[in-house]
């Protein structure tokens, strides 16, 4: 039997894989969201959520549309306010891993999710930092999701809104930081960790049919490969029909199609 | 010990043009039915101030309402964008919006300042970020005992806060359950309070245990206002109408489709004033 | 996810002589049987931070678990002094004991700065005070927007803090109800915690919405000791023994009497190691 | 009739009457908490009290002997995190009146409840802070309720834990405090506000039967009469008979002598 599926589930997997029982993670909506839930129905059960707006071990059925659904709260442990979520549970060094993603992404993991253009006149206003500036600095570690494309995957920021490994790849130690800045990048093409001589992404894996020159073409910077690039696992029949059901439960009740 | 007033009262009295106001709600509990009375009172010049500033803001903006938006994340959570805070900082329509422009922690830990009546507050952050260089309210002090520098950010100070809770009781004490965000610390930072309620109970039932709740005395008005929230929602009332965010996308994208939505879903609602600021 | 072990195992493994140690509950849920656990293991050279001393250190203190304290208000609540604090200061029995001393306020920051991982907490506070003359962990920032002066203390970091609340469940969440003091912050300040609860429940039914939970992964050990904050009290359990807390003045006026009592009700049960430190 | 009273009932009635209904009090243990709830069962129903344990808007039936009594906690409208009462509701200005005493005030109404003698070899060793020093700063006002004696009422403090007027009156504009400072001493003998001009304490009312020779011995600074020294309006029959049932249902409950 050829198992099918498409760039957003190879996605979605890949970043689950990441996670593990032991984490406890700062979820951002979209596919971070599919990403977790997926993990935790699957390989890590016991992996522990935590959204900004203040739910503390929460467990969702369906995937919430927005940070703050009644979901996130009806299944949580407890809820606080979002003062104490930033000062206890985030700036605490609590939590180990975040997600984040943007408009851009450069070499380094350095994010911006604020404008394209000059900030003061911009072609797009974007919608700005939200919890992620001090989730890039807050977190042990930090898993970068985006889908690959030129325009994103840039030579140069047009706006630094999130700390990566900083704009040579060595600026976290000067900052004072103890926390590691992103260790993996998951897109629709790849897989991308930090090279630990100087901090630039690499490939280290390649999803199943993705060549080098695809990457290459994508990406706005002249990427590195690992040396010894590997493909990346294809979905398996067990992760792929968890991560369906979940979209399925729910596109049924948001009674509209769902985040991926 | 707040008045109880209509909504309409409630806002005439206590909102003033060119006031800082913020209305708060975190994804939850957003106080709509509020903002759409301040948009059919044709209340303008305002600094909107919120964390998210999510459909409401969008509205009021597109309304005219804002000379000034302080924010930390300007979109349509799980949609896309908010196209009438685009249009007006892109092409400055109706009026051009000045930005004060913030982090979350930073926007959370300055509401918790005002609350706590101090003139700032400090916390790790922007580390690395280039908001600091785009936003001069942002600075910074040294630990006296370790040397760190730490960011600092100046207290909000609302002139009006605005909030919906689930109820309040005839005494005008106010009880929020949920995802509870940064309201409490809104209303507490603030010079004067507005709460709608979806209802008045006799008693909130709170067993003198740790319920949040807003005492009387730290509120001025109460107006009553069953689904003031929507299509955001009220945790043990109604869900959140995830089909009107989506939906939403369409109306703001176009600037004739937003007016004609405000004309029907707003000032053609509750005998509203002549129109709105932008007509 | 905690261990659930004995109370003298807790203590055993999370408690090293020469400990920053804090015991929390402020009046309410005194963690009173893991103090007499402390004295019975003969920990010596802690240093004790607690807002409120209270019969708890009272009783460590003359036990001679003590080097140091930290700490904002030193009696016993509605009864008067605490006699070992006072003989321990005044006339250094059973050894002189450093005091590094606060105002509530302060020390209340000083916790909640330690949970939110800051390394200093600021505040509008010792204004007139001699306070900041004698204890040089008092200093101050100057505001970046106001130019006001307000006081800075350092975060508060224990070794280990130890509470006691209602329940945890079976995997370790731990729900504290009432006067809430300022466990929770003692706790996520804290390098290691341990909670002693009056039972275990399946589920502590907290609905997702607002109660006071620590979740699993902040705490390291959980002892179950049913009437561990005797003669405190714990909301929904049992009442505060006002009888004793007045009993005490006597028994610890007289340091042979106060001996007789640590051997009687503290060194006999739970067949505590050889004897407390002054023995 | 002859309506009989002792000097306490005396104290903790005219510190009663300095509270109305539109009050929000710290209250502290011991005889201010007698004269809020004394003042809450009479004239002003509708007082607020606020303890530092926590408890907002709390009615108790009998006196707590402790500031986190169980009972607090039940009658409250709500109990908040005792950082966020510093924070939120100390701090944040909300608090009308707050009761403070000491083993010692000075002219100016400063206070000190922290050694006898020496700081760092004290002859006496007292409980210190606690929540003083930045209630006397936080609260509109502050109203001080001390027993009258030579070692209480002093020239100078041996150490300043709360600020009053400051040790020359006039410190508390220079430290840009906008909250009042102390607007009242009620002892067992008198009651005494500051001067407008130079803010030292001054007796505007001696208990009936107190004659000004009485203070003065029990005074430690040459004290001032206002020059319209009136007496204080002995306790009211439905004042001591509220006080009285207070004290007896307290005594009651905690199966002891209670406060006073």
């Amino acid at each position: 039997m050829v198992v099918t599926y498409t760039a957003s589930e190879m996605m979605t997997v890949a970043a689950a894989r990441a996670l593990d029982n032991n984490d406890i993670c700062f979820v951002g909506i979209g596919l971070p969201s599919a990403a977790c839930n997926l993990a935790r129905l699957t390989h890590a059960p016991q992996l522990t959520l935590v959204y900004e707006s203040g739910t503390l071990e929460t467990k969702p059925q369906v995937l919430p549309l927005s940070i703050g659904d009644g979901e996130l709260c009806e299944t949580a442990l407890s809820t606080v306010p979002v003062p104490e979520m930033f000062q206890y549970w985030l700036q605490g060094g609590r939590i180990t891993v975040g997600f984040l993603g943007g408009a851009q992404v450069d070499r380094y993991g350095n994010l911006n999710s604020t404008v394209i253009g000059n900030y003061a006149r911009p072609t797009v206003r974007l919608p700005g930092s939200g919890g992620a500036t001090e989730i890039a600095t807050g977190c042990r570690r930090i898993y970068i999701v985006m889908r690959h494309g030129a325009r994103a995957f840039v030579e140069k920021l047009d706006f630094l809104t999130s700390l990566g490994h900083g704009p040579t790849g060595r600026e976290r130690r000067a900052l004072g930081l103890q926390t590691e800045g992103p260790t993996l990048i998951v897109t629709d093409l790849c897989t991308m960790r930090p090279n630990p001589e100087t901090n630039e992404f690499e490939v280290v894996t390649l999803h199943p049919g993705v060549s080098p020159a695809q990457v290459r073409e994508h990406t706005g910077w002249a990427v590195r490969f690992h040396r010894d690039v590997e493909e990346t696992l294809p979905p398996q029949p067990d992760e792929l029909s968890a991560l369906r059901d979940l979209l399925q439960r729910t596109a049924r009740a948001h009674g509209s199609a769902a985040t991926e | 010990m707040p008045e109880f007033l209509s909504l309409a009262a409630a806002v005439s009295r206590f909102v003033r043009p060119g006031d800082r106001v913020a209305l708060e709600g975190f994804t939850h509990l957003i106080p709509f039915a509020a903002g759409h009375e301040i948009i059919r009172q044709g209340l303008t010049d305002l600094t909107l101030i919120r964390m998210t500033p999510d459909l409401i803001y969008d509205q009021m903006i597109g309304g005219g309402c804002a000379r000034k938006l302080v924010f930390s994340w300007g979109g349509n959570p799980g949609v896309g964008s908010l196209h009438r805070l685009r249009d007006a900082v892109e092409r400055g329509w109706p009026r051009p919006l000045e930005l004060e422009e913030h982090s979350h922690s930073a926007m959370a830990h300055a509401y918790a300042a005002g609350a706590a009546g101090m003139p700032c507050a400090i916390f790790r952050g922007y580390l690395g970020s280039d908001l600091p260089r785009v936003n001069p309210a942002i600075q910074s002090i040294v630990c006296p005992f370790t040397g760190e520098t730490l960011a600092a950010v100046a207290a909000l100070r609302p002139d009006v806060s605005i909030i919906h809770a689930q109820r309040a009781d005839r005494r005008g004490n106010v009880l929020i359950t949920g995802i509870v965000g940064v309201q409490k610390e809104a209303v507490l930072a603030a010079a004067r309070a507005i709460v709608t309620v979806e209802e008045i109970v006799d008693d909130l039932e709170t067993g003198g245990t740790n319920a949040i709740v807003l005492p009387s005395w730290t509120v001025h008005a109460i107006a009553v206002a069953p689904g003031g929230a929507r299509p955001s929602y009220a945790h043990g009332y109604y869900q959140r109408d995830n089909a009107f965010y989506t939906e939403w996308d369409a109306i703001a994208r176009d600037r004739d489709r937003f007016r004609r939505w405000v004309d029907d879903e707003v000032m053609r609602v509750g005998g509203g004033a002549a129109g709105a600021a932008w007509s």
